[in-house]
């Protein structure tokens, strides 16, 4: 027998478990389409003007461990990453990568050597000086971080994954120096020092949608148009919600109460 | 006058405090020194709370002859195989229940509380038969809900195309709204740490005897300190 | 053989573990009640949790007993002192007790003053954030700085006092188009949750199975 | 661009951070050396967490959690202190209070020896008591729902919780007729409304550092918080409780700062944009 009260969302959560699963399914035969995200449309550019000044592109991808539950935010940021360093090849301009997580260390060197690869450019590729592991303690991560922007200058600053405190400190040390920066955390507390500073912006889920996006991976990308349709339904409920209350039928609300 | 030992305790608490605000100006001996004490503490803090738990949670009814709980010593004493380089995986079970317990309970309530609880709340609110006031401000909060929603769709691309673009825009201007309301509260937040740190020196700190020598020879070894290396006379490495 | 106890069997318990709980929320059986398993498993997750909090302790050992043993230039005495200060702490704290007056003295005097000064050191950072980035340069940041300089108002009880307007006008603020795009935020985020609650249910997202094996990683 | 094409624009743009920062630790310290005593008015979220307080019945059990870290402290301690007043002073409802945060145990000895109970009578384990503290965050927070003494077999101290008469008849969420939550974790102020809220409809106040009330407020919204205040609005709780204490004395320095701040944004702009119409390019 259903709790009283629960039996909605108990249906709720059996249809997006429903969804999710027949979403993933699918994306294994046809990959989802994604919508533009302005945030990875400016890589090029960041890039682009990289290689103009002849100054690095620098990268992070925050705190935080793979094995905790920001892990798929920090997956998302090693997507972008590995996107972001096969276009740095492609152009001659040098990516450095800010290591927080030891074990992330060979992980971002595979992504990073198969980018320089497709690229051709395997010879530029010179692990030791481009993926440096700084600290893995907040602050002596983030003055490292500071230090790396006041000798070296990059043209353009991407920062994606899971911030914490040291968001706001990040963004303004790059921005004194004057790099583009793309920010992009699913951390709401941090969003808005992004929002403040940085050029360029992803918002919360969609640092999500751009690792699902850039990997191409069929359970991620699938997972994502699941929550899509999870989403509609929100939509459709609130709609038709109020028009019912408008009307003066509290039907939904009851419904949503059960 | 406070006691010997509490007199020792604010002068600690107040060179540590002096010694962590010199990062916002450079990086420095004096800073790293706090920042490992820091970090020392945090660990060593978190095991002895964690030591503290397990007594009171699970010893206790072990010793009152709950002989289930060998199993959760068992399991907990599994967790600390993961720095052993080929019994590692055995570190899984205990953390697979963890990870299960975790799942489990979000997963039943989020739905409610973050899901359902949220539709209800919009969709019941009212644009008709109220004041034009609230009616409007209810009509604004419609909108930039349902647009936020909305821009966060992404596997439909058609649905952000042509006219439907405005939607996005929206849901922008919403969230930059909200950003900048976050942003002014956490001004407020720091603001006030800033002030509970500055008040403990001015209050506590600083009436104790010598405290008013200390503070001037503290700044003047802390600016000594970010001197590059180079260009002080000693001492000449780097740190 | 040894892929079910590594990698098959962590999957099985965490589905069972979490469905359980499920269950117990949502349904109630006639003739099993559920209740006492689900308080008792409450209870080892809350005793595992605890255990896990020494994992810090023994990180940082391992991590900085190398620096020491390789005399890592510029960092093996903070490394040695570090270690110093959780061993005190350790030993003050299990011996005496959390709540004894030595530990609560080691805590006030360096945990206490360190943590709360660090991060309102970020106070510092938002200053000169302010100063040079808070700029009407299009409509968005536009928008953003006139909300941020309203709260900002409002948040300093004397200016709230002096000019009354402002207090509505904030009120408005946080009451309309703030709690609507977080509301539109947090719906997003739930499903996101959700999703990846089912994704590790079912063994799709396996994170938190740490290190994965040469045979794993091919799994 | 050479060095006499740097106009005042460019210059007001450059000063150096330590510059800003020195002008900022002044404004804090001077304030506190000559108290101005601004007034502060009465928000009507704070207004309604003191009804709410002020209305529960004679007999009523309320659950705080002690959730915050020592970076807290100063917004979320005074807070504390000046909600315990109002509870003790009022009489006749015991409290129970618990941590989610490892530093809780001991910020709560900082709130009771600040706080003074025994001016009211009230005694640690009749009339209140801690305990402890309990990992795991929402996985504490459904246990202790479900059963406190099987989350934890005695308080903070280590004296069994059935020596205390305060702990008499509670033992689940279902006992408790109030929920308080000071904290500095969104895992935490969020979670109550989960574990809390969503399974057992408990009455909920949450009080969380400032920079952290923008997240909750769809809970309120939705009814799911009964009042939620920020910890920087400690002065206002101190003035209805009429206990003048720490939050009332950073009024002035919040106010002051807080022009600081906007003057900033306002020198900041005028050099963005008097560089922008004097022609001046980046």
């Amino acid at each position: 027998m259903f709790v009283t009260g629960r039996i909605f969302a108990a249906g709720m959560l059996v249809a997006i478990w429903i969804i999710v699963l027949a979403a993933m399914e699918l994306a294994k035969k046809n990959l989802p389409i994604f919508r533009k995200l302005a945030g990875l449309d400016a890589i090029p550019e960041m890039v682009g003007r990289a290689a103009e000044t002849g100054k690095p592109v620098h990268f992070t991808t925050g705190l935080g461990e793979l094995n905790t539950n920001v892990a798929s935010q920090l997956v998302a940021g090693l997507s972008v990453l590995a996107y972001v360093s096969e276009m740095c090849a492609n152009l001659g301009v040098k990516i450095i990568y800010s290591v927080y997580q030891s074990q992330v260390m060979p992980i971002a060197t595979e992504l990073m050597k198969s980018a320089y690869t497709s690229a051709g450019r395997l010879e530029d590729f010179d692990p030791e000086d481009q993926i440096r592991f700084l600290s893995d303690s907040q602050f002596a991560y983030a003055s490292a971080v500071q230090g790396i922007a006041e000798r070296e200058h990059p043209a353009a600053n991407i920062m994606i994954g899971p911030f914490y405190a040291e968001s706001m400190l990040f963004a303004e040390t790059f921005y004194r120096i004057g790099s583009i920066q793309l920010a992009g955390t699913a951390r709401g507390y941090q969003i808005p020092f992004f929002a403040v500073v940085c050029d360029y912006l992803l918002i919360a889920e969609e640092i999500y949608a751009a690792g699902a996006y850039l990997s191409k991976d069929p359970v991620l990308a699938g997972s994502i148009r699941g929550q899509d349709i999870g989403k509609f339904i929100a939509m459709i409920l609130m709609i038709v919600g109020l028009i019912l209350t408008a009307l003066g039928n509290p039907a939904i609300t009851n419904l949503l109460k059960m | 006058m406070a006691d010997f030992a509490t007199i020792i305790q604010i002068w600690f608490a107040a060179l540590f405090t002096i010694w962590v605000y010199s990062i916002a100006f450079r990086d420095n001996v004096f800073f790293k020194f706090a920042e490992h004490t820091f970090v020392g503490a945090a660990a060593g803090h978190s095991l002895v709370m964690g030591v503290n738990n397990v007594q009171r949670s699970g010893w206790a009814p072990l010793m009152a002859g709950n002989y289930l709980y060998i199993i959760v010593f068992v399991l907990g004493i599994l967790l600390y195989t993961r720095y052993h380089n080929e019994y590692f995986w055995m570190s899984r079970f205990p953390l697979s229940v963890l990870v299960g317990i975790g799942i489990g309970i979000t997963m039943r309530t989020t739905v409610t509380a973050e899901f359902i609880a949220q539709i209800q709340s919009t969709a019941g609110m009212k644009v008709l038969g109220t004041d034009a006031w609230t009616a409007i401000s209810n009509l604004i909060f419609i909108i930039i809900t349902l647009a936020v929603v909305y821009y966060f769709v992404f596997t439909f691309p058609k649905m952000h195309g042509g006219g439907l673009g405005i939607i996005s825009i929206i849901a922008k201007y919403g969230m930059m709204a909200a950003f900048g309301y976050s942003f002014a509260n956490t001004v407020l937040s720091r603001f006030n740490m800033i002030f509970g740190r500055l008040d403990f020196i001015m209050s506590s700190w600083l009436p104790l005897p010598y405290a008013m020598i200390a503070l001037p020879v503290a700044l003047i070894l802390l600016i000594y300190a970010m001197i590059p290396a180079a260009r002080r006379p000693w001492p000449k490495t780097q740190n | 053989m040894s892929m079910i106890f590594r990698r098959t069997i962590p999957i099985v318990i965490v589905f069972v573990t979490s469905l359980l709980l499920l269950l117990a929320f949502f349904v109630t059986i006639p003739g099993i009640d559920l209740k006492a398993t689900e308080t008792m498993l409450l209870n080892w997750g809350v005793i595992l949790s605890a255990f896990c909090l020494g994992f810090g302790a023994v990180n940082l050992f391992i991590f900085q007993g190398r620096h020491i043993l390789r005399r890592t230039k510029g960092q093996w005495p903070f490394s040695i002192w570090m270690l110093i200060v959780i061993v005190v702490f350790t030993v003050v704290g299990v011996l005496t007790g959390s709540s004894s007056t030595e530990y609560t003295w080691l805590y006030n005097s360096s945990y206490f003053a360190l943590s709360a000064t660090v991060y309102s050191s970020l106070g510092f950072y938002m200053t000169s954030g302010i100063y040079r980035a808070l700029r009407a340069k299009n409509i968005e940041s536009g928008l953003l700085l006139i909300v941020g300089i309203i709260a900002l108002a409002r948040n300093a009880p004397a200016v709230a006092a002096a000019f009354p307007p402002i207090i509505p006008w904030e009120a408005w603020i946080s009451a309309v188009p703030t709690t609507s795009a977080q509301r539109g935020i947090m719906i997003g985020a739930s499903l996101g949750a959700i999703a990846l609650g089912i994704r590790t249910m079912i063994g799709r997202e396996t994170g938190f199975l740490g290190k994965l094996t040469e045979a794993e990683k091919g799994g | 661009m050479g060095k006499e094409s740097k106009t005042i624009w460019d210059r007001l743009e450059d000063i150096p951070r330590e510059v800003l920062y020195a002008i900022l630790i002044i404004t804090f310290i001077m304030p506190m050396l000559f108290p101005i005593g601004f007034p502060v008015p009465i928000s009507p979220e704070v207004q309604r967490w003191y009804d709410t307080i002020d209305k529960l019945p004679s007999g009523s059990v309320i659950m705080i959690d002690f959730g915050y870290s020592g970076g807290g402290e100063p917004e979320l301690g005074p807070m504390a202190v000046a909600v315990y007043h109002h509870i003790f002073r009022k009489g006749g409802i015991r409290v129970i209070a618990m941590s989610t945060s490892n530093e809780g145990t001991l910020l709560f000895d900082k709130v009771i020896a600040e706080l003074n109970p025994s001016q009211y009578g009230k005694q640690y384990g009749v009339d209140y008591i801690h305990i402890g503290y309990l990992a795991g965050t929402e996985t504490a927070m459904a246990a202790v729902g479900k059963s406190i003494r099987t989350a934890t077999a005695t308080d903070y101290k280590g004296t069994p919780l059935d020596k205390y008469p305060v702990m008499q008849g509670v033992d689940e969420a279902k006992d408790f007729d109030l929920l308080i939550c000071y904290t500095t974790g969104g895992d935490q102020s969020e979670g109550w409304v989960r574990q809390w809220y969503t399974s057992y409809q408990t009455p909920y106040l949450c009080c969380v550092i400032a920079m952290m009330v923008p997240t909750m407020l769809p809970y309120q919204k939705a009814g799911q918080i009964v009042s939620l205040t920020s910890g920087a609005q400690a002065g206002q709780m101190e003035l209805l409780v009429k206990m003048p204490g720490r939050g009332i004395k950073s009024a002035d320095v919040i106010t002051l700062t807080h022009l600081l701040c906007i003057v900033f944004v306002v020198i900041g702009n005028v050099a963005y944009f008097g560089k922008k119409f004097s022609g001046g390019k980046k």
